[in-house]
């Protein structure tokens, strides 16, 4: 099946040319040939993956494509491990994605057409995970950027939504120039762009260590762009205007996953330079305590698990950062299944309720049990609690930083790990539990069709056991399966286990005293409860000041300040909210002026320069003529003096 | 002097079926005068047949080499014409007068340009550019009762035979300094030269600054976007991509061939244009409303691309210019051909019309998307791959901060070609009636549609048809 | 003693004041003879060269009569699309025609 | 004597090229373009270019200047001598002509060109049509269509239909 590996990517492909072309008329059809590709494609992936798990590979196949002198391009294939693991991904995911799509998008007046480009986002994907080069990878780079945009705008009718496929593609075209500037970089010094030769060539070390952190660098402004990191985060957040099926596709489990899967391709850079790999272990955490702490204080639900998302992503990319290549892929795996699940137990949960305000929500889990069920176990597994999928993941990763001797970065991982319990279950019991805040919203709710649910269920079943192969304790699981060079096998860290347990279970704790059981609520903060918190709270302080930096030491000072007089439970719990809520805001002003800005800034210097220029053109000929001789004699005094 | 005639025929045959063209309109009614476009697409894919099939070598005493530059070239010049012409059949008939002459005129001009892509020596290729340039003053302005064409063709006029003259001048000074027209000559006469003195850099300044305004190169680019608005639409189509075409064949003979020894003089020169032309054609297309003037900029901005390719005086220059202008014949003939269909139903070149138009011919409008992609250089369109090519050519030599330029506008680009996207699919017009679309135009629609993804997706074919066009040089 | 430098200072000179024509003289005729003085220097030039570097082949003499050639061809064209332009704008200064800009 | 001739040649030439550039009155212009043609074609003589002395008066004189002249009278009510007849532009234009003329005096000064001191053939008349005939016949048929093109498009533009 490796051999034929291509066929994966080119049913999908197959099946936008017939919808296209054949029926984009007739809905059920359309719907049928999309499903029938995408499972097909993920039998055969499943194949692939029996025969890598027999021979890790890797396995190269290449076909002839552009040759000429000083130039040769072959498209080839390239299947390790990895390639597998991620086909899996990308196959299963969409595969959900397109059955869960009948029922949301059931009665949309481009229902077709939404499938097609269901198909050709899958191709993109699979494509690009496929290929063996870097060249034929920025291609499906560049067209999954494409499906996407025409996805998140698929509503092109809401100026939000066209907006943010435009903001999408723009800001991800951003990174793509550094991308493509790194392809250039790399192939001046290699001479090719095959993964294989590259590879081999800085093994023999070849290249110099400078050109090598420098085309390392610039491919990863790729995945800065596509899988959202800090800066170029902005797009993430506006994208959920999509429908929220793409949303579970594009933006939990795949596209963004593509920077993440760039970034573990570049990982023979990454251990050389040091340089290159310390820009991307910082921006990965950046990114996951930014998105985790904006994440606090959200209230529509798809921007919650946007952040999420963006936080997660962070967390991979600091992984592989500090050459945890198997952990970061591990819970790229394991993150692709919970978030997919909660992005489409959120649209079920939109599906009903006809809004994404959290705030407005309440008790729907009487409603929709199927749905509240597996948004809840989703909610675990991203928490990290064991023994579901996320706990093994994010274990692997804090041991691979550990290992690294990146104490800061643990911490900082550790922290994420409690803010990312904390806000996932403040979503949890706001829409599911306690009161119904809006009868209107709670009488018209109901539970999503079945063609919805049993994706759900069958998510719910990968986000509890998936992360079962990577188990430390397994002789042959995913770290001897996936890794690089050579296995890197490290005994269990209970420790490291159990920190990490306490950081989720104290987030979802606090998360449970304040929005289940309205124990803390700032409006009635009472004494009653001081007692019982200081000491939890008292913890969260310390990791609170470990990790602080001048500013917020300052903040936190001034808060000691003002609330002297409040009691320490007072002032420690709007120290966290004002906290959230003040870093949230230094955020999203830094998004709204600096990055927002720069790109405004820079469409408004070039209409301004544009204005100016235009004005040569002033319509008289013998103006034009005049430009034409001031340019000869520019010209020959340029090169005669 | 040995004359092999049977080198010509492509050449010949074209120029007799011109005249053919010429001769039935006389017989043909007013309401028939369509039919003549068919002749003329006939004659036209003959030509290419027989260009393709008929052998190569050199007669004339070298004037005259048919060689696969110069079949490339004519291939280009064929395609383009056929486009042109397809596309052209409603537009004539609704706007026009004297559509016979009309094609004839765009016939003689193809057979100019396929003259000068086999040119040998400066005299040829002179006469043969002039052959090319008159006939598109007089299409220029061929909507007579119009003010914008008069006003084109004016304008064209005037700076064209400024040009000329220009062009002239430095072809008589290199003239003085090689004492000879053959191109093969002046190479041998110049590689035996210790130093080129200041006259020759004169000579060669002039000659970029002529050869360039075809190309509509900064700062010879004048002319551009106020012929392109005022010229009918099919002629400046043709004049977008065929007159830059036969622009880039006499510069590739010229500098490649004679002057390929004092490559140190001019590659400055003509990165210093190549430069010019991706800042100014990027930056003022932004604020275009006229589509027609925005494609002008665009076209501008797209020679400063090719530019790039002649840094690298090599084999993989030549295949990587000739490679770009092929995918951007498809994209750029295919997008006027929208802007084509478009007029011929609204009236209009205002951007601010396109509004809805996915809705109105989405056939239109997912071509347009396909052909400004492939201007941008976005894969898999057939711009990427040759954007790629040109770039890399740059890269071999180490002109960086060309390449991260020419990266920079593209960015640009971007903005003002998808701003024509954004108008098409997320705006609603007022007008909502479906814009049909005649069946010549759709087939030359698909076939510029076919050409620009299949160059992108399956390169290899068509490299190897053109990988013997730097054989003429190296 | 003439050499070939006085006729090619005397050509350059005359290309110079051709230009200086094209680039201010108002009226749409005075501009086409602006540029038909420039192709006459440029024949001075081959002439020129023809007779002192290729005395024996005629080479500058025989571009030169296809110059005149052309020049006459560009002439004809232009003036007629000078008419064309007095019937429609009603005006025969190409300062005027300038309705198509930025 | 020879250089006699050369320099009131080349005063002919510079002070008519000059008027026609200059002159209010376009009907001027014309005359004096006439006559500039005519020194044009003097300096060929001295060239030992006959043949080329023909063709320069037959053609530029008798054909295209009378062509100019036509267009003048065709256009004649607009060219009234009492309208502004130079632009906005000289002084830019004579500064950008004084730079180019000095950069090409000074290019043409230094170059040190290989001339022949051979004597050129005379008379050049049977020289030149054998040329034409043969290794030129190319180029020669390609004139014949750029002609054959501006008959064509001169007819098409100028006729009123």
């Amino acid at each position: 099946m490796i051999k034929y590996s291509y066929i994966i990517a080119f049913l999908p492909l197959l099946s936008y040319v017939l919808i296209v072309f054949f029926f984009s008329k007739r809905e059920k059809t359309a719907s049928g040939i999309a499903i029938t590709a995408v499972v097909s494609s993920f039998v055969l992936s499943l194949i692939a993956l029996f025969e890598t798990l027999a021979d890790h590979g890797p396995h190269i196949f290449e076909y002839e494509w552009i040759v000429i002198p000083g130039l040769k391009l072959p498209l080839s294939i390239f299947f390790d491990p990895l390639t597998a693991v991620m086909l899996m991904v990308v196959t299963i995911v969409s595969s959900c994605v397109h059955i869960y799509s009948l029922g949301y998008m059931h009665g949309d007046p481009r229902f077709s057409r939404f499938y097609a480009y269901l198909s050709l986002f899958t191709f993109s994907m699979l494509g690009l995970v496929l290929s063996g080069s870097f060249f034929v990878t920025f291609i499906f780079w560049e067209l999954v950027g494409l499906t996407s945009y025409l996805l998140i705008g698929f509503w092109f009718e809401k100026k939000v939504a066209s907006d943010a496929g435009k903001k999408a593609f723009i800001t991800t075209k951003i990174g793509d120039l550094g991308f493509l500037a790194g392809l250039l970089v790399l192939y001046w010094a290699a001479g090719t762009l095959n993964y294989s030769e590259v590879y081999h060539q800085i093994e023999e070390n070849q290249i110099p260590a400078i050109i090598l952190t420098a085309a390392g660098i610039l491919i990863f402004c790729g995945a800065i762009g596509k899988s959202a990191q800090f800066p170029l985060h902005v797009w993430l957040p506006d994208a959920m205007e999509g429908p929220t099926p793409v949303s579970a596709l594009i933006h939990a489990a795949t596209m963004v996953a593509a920077g993440v899967y760039l970034t573990a391709r570049i990982m023979s850079i990454i251990v050389v330079s040091h340089t290159a790999a310390m820009t991307i272990a910082y921006i990965g955490a950046i990114t996951a305590f930014m998105a985790a702490s904006i994440g606090l204080v959200q209230n529509d639900i798809k921007r919650v698990l946007a952040y999420s998302t963006v936080s997660q992503l962070g967390y991979m990319i600091m992984a592989l950062g500090v050459s945890g290549y198997t952990a970061g892929t591990f819970h790229l795996m394991t993150h692709a299944f919970f978030k997919a699940l909660l992005f489409l137990g959120a649209g079920s949960v939109i599906h009903a309720a006809h809004t994404n305000d959290i705030q407005q929500m309440g008790g729907l889990a009487k409603k929709m049990p199927i749905t509240s069920k597996t948004f809840f176990i989703a909610s675990l597994s991203i928490a990290g609690i064991f023994p579901l999928s996320g706990f093994w993941s994010k274990d692997e990763i804090f041991a691979s930083i550990y290992h690294e001797g990146h104490y800061f970065l643990l911490a900082l991982a550790v922290l994420v790990a409690g803010m990312t319990a904390f806000y996932m279950f403040r979503l949890c019991f706001l829409t599911f539990t306690g009161e119904a805040r809006d009868y209107h919203v709670y009488e018209h709710a109901h539970e999503s069709p079945k063609t919805m649910t049993y994706p759900l269920i069958f998510l719910a079943f990968l986000s509890i056991f998936a992360g079962w192969v990577g188990m430390p304790w397994l002789e042959h699981g995913y770290s001897s399966f996936v890794y690089f060079e050579h296995p890197h096998h490290a005994a269990a860290n209970y420790v490291l286990m159990i920190v990490g347990t306490i950081a989720a279970l104290s987030g979802i704790f606090l998360a449970y005293q304040m929005y289940y059981k309205r124990a803390i609520d700032p409006v009635k903060m009472g004494a009653r409860f001081k007692p019982v918190y200081t000491f939890i709270y008292n913890k969260w302080y310390f990791d609170e000041l470990y990790m602080g930096t001048v500013i917020k030491f300052a903040y936190w000072f001034m808060e000691v300040l003002y609330r002297f007089d409040q009691g320490v439970i007072d002032w420690f719990v709007n120290f966290v909210g004002r906290f959230g809520m003040f870093n949230s805001r230094v955020w999203q002003t830094f998004d709204v002026y600096v990055v927002d800005g720069a790109v405004n800034g820079a469409g408004f210097m070039t209409r301004w320069f544009a204005g100016g220029l235009r004005k040569i053109q002033t319509g008289a000929v013998q103006n034009y003529a005049f430009v034409i001789f001031l340019g000869v004699v520019l010209l020959m005094l340029f090169k005669m003096i | 002097m040995q004359i092999e005639l049977s080198l010509l025929s492509p050449q010949l045959f074209l120029l007799l079926w011109a005249i053919l063209v010429f001769v039935v309109d006389f017989f043909t009614a007013e309401r028939n005068k369509a039919s003549l476009a068919y002749l003329s697409i006939i004659g036209l894919v003959l030509t290419a047949i027989i260009s393709i099939s008929s052998k190569q070598g050199e007669t004339f005493g070298g004037s005259f080499r048919a060689d696969t530059f110069g079949l490339s070239f004519n291939i280009i010049f064929l395609g383009s014409a056929i486009l042109t012409v397809a596309s052209a059949v409603d537009y004539v008939k609704a706007h026009l007068k004297h559509q016979g002459e009309f094609y004839g005129l765009i016939l003689l001009s193809t057979v100019g340009m396929m003259f000068l892509s086999a040119s040998g020596d400066l005299l040829t290729l002179y006469v043969s550019l002039e052959l090319a340039t008159i006939s598109l003053f007089v299409l220029a302005a061929y909507m007579k009762s119009d003010l914008k064409s008069t006003e084109a063709g004016l304008k064209y006029l005037i700076l064209g035979a400024a040009s000329s003259a220009i062009l002239l001048y430095g072809i008589s000074l290199l003239y003085g300094i090689s004492g000879t027209l053959v191109l093969d000559a002046i190479a041998l006469k110049l590689s035996q030269m210790p130093t080129v003195g200041p006259l020759f850099i004169l000579s060669i300044v002039m000659i970029i600054a002529g050869l360039s305004f075809k190309l509509a190169a900064v700062p010879f680019h004048m002319w551009c976007p106020d012929v392109y608005e005022g010229a009918p639409t099919p002629v400046t189509a043709y004049l977008s991509v065929a007159s830059k075409a036969a622009g880039l064949a006499a510069l590739i003979r010229i500098f490649f061939k004679s002057l390929a020894s004092t490559s140190m003089q001019w590659v400055p020169l003509l990165m210093a244009i190549s430069a010019m032309a991706m800042i100014l054609g990027n930056v003022v297309a932004v604020r275009q409303h006229n589509i027609k003037r925005l494609l002008a900029y665009s076209s501008i901005a797209q020679i400063g691309y090719i530019l790039v390719g002649f840094i690298a005086v090599s084999e993989l220059a030549v295949t990587s210019i000739i490679l770009y202008v092929l995918a951007y014949m498809f994209a750029n003939i295919g997008a006027f051909m929208v802007v084509i269909a478009f007029y011929n139903v609204s009236g209009s070149d205002d951007i601010m019309a396109y509004a809805g138009l996915s809705k109105r011919s989405p056939f239109l409008a997912i071509s347009m998307v396909v052909f400004l992609l492939s201007l941008v250089g976005i894969p898999p369109m057939a711009g990427f791959i040759g954007k790629f090519y040109l770039f890399s050519a740059a890269i071999e030599k180490g002109y960086y901060w060309i390449v991260v330029l020419g990266v920079l506008t593209s960015v640009i680009s971007l903005y003002y070609y998808m701003s024509i996207a954004y108008q098409m699919y997320f705006k609603t017009g007022d007008d909502d009636s479906p814009v049909r679309v005649s069946p010549t135009m759709a087939v030359a629609l698909v076939v510029a549609l076919a050409g620009t993804l299949l160059i992108g997706v399956y390169t290899q074919p068509v490299l190897s048809a053109i990988s013997g066009a730097s054989s003429a040089f190296f | 003693m003439v050499t070939l430098e006085h006729y090619l200072i005397l050509s350059a000179l005359l290309f110079c004041v051709g230009i200086f024509g094209l680039l201010t003289r108002r009226n749409a005729v005075g501009v086409l003879m602006s540029i038909e003085l420039m192709f006459n220097s440029a024949n001075i030039n081959f002439i020129a060269f023809s007779k002192f570097i290729t005395p024996e082949a005629l080479t500058g003499q025989i571009f030169a009569i296809f110059v005149i050639t052309i020049a006459a061809a560009e002439a004809t064209v232009g003036l007629a699309i000078v008419v064309l332009m007095y019937r429609n704008f009603n005006a025969v200064n190409v300062d005027k025609i300038n309705f198509m800009k930025w | 004597m020879e250089t006699g001739i050369f320099y009131i040649l080349a005063a002919i030439i510079l002070t008519s090229a000059l008027m026609v550039v200059s002159l209010r009155n376009i009907f001027h212009s014309a005359l004096m373009l006439i006559l500039c043609f005519f020194a044009v074609a003097g300096l060929y003589i001295t060239l030992d270019a006959d043949f080329l002395a023909a063709v320069q008066v037959l053609i530029y004189v008798g054909a295209v200047t009378i062509l100019m002249i036509f267009a003048v009278m065709v256009t004649h009510q607009l060219t009234g001598t009492t309208m502004r007849q130079v632009n906005e532009q000289p002084i830019p234009a004579a500064l950008i002509i004084i730079v180019l003329f000095i950069l090409l005096a000074i290019a043409i000064t230094q170059t040190g060109f290989e001339v022949i001191g051979k004597f050129p053939l005379m008379p050049t008349v049977a020289a030149i049509g054998t040329a034409l005939m043969t290794v030129y016949v190319l180029p020669f048929e390609i004139v014949s269509l750029v002609l054959l093109v501006a008959l064509i498009g001169a007819i098409i533009i100028a006729r009123r239909d």
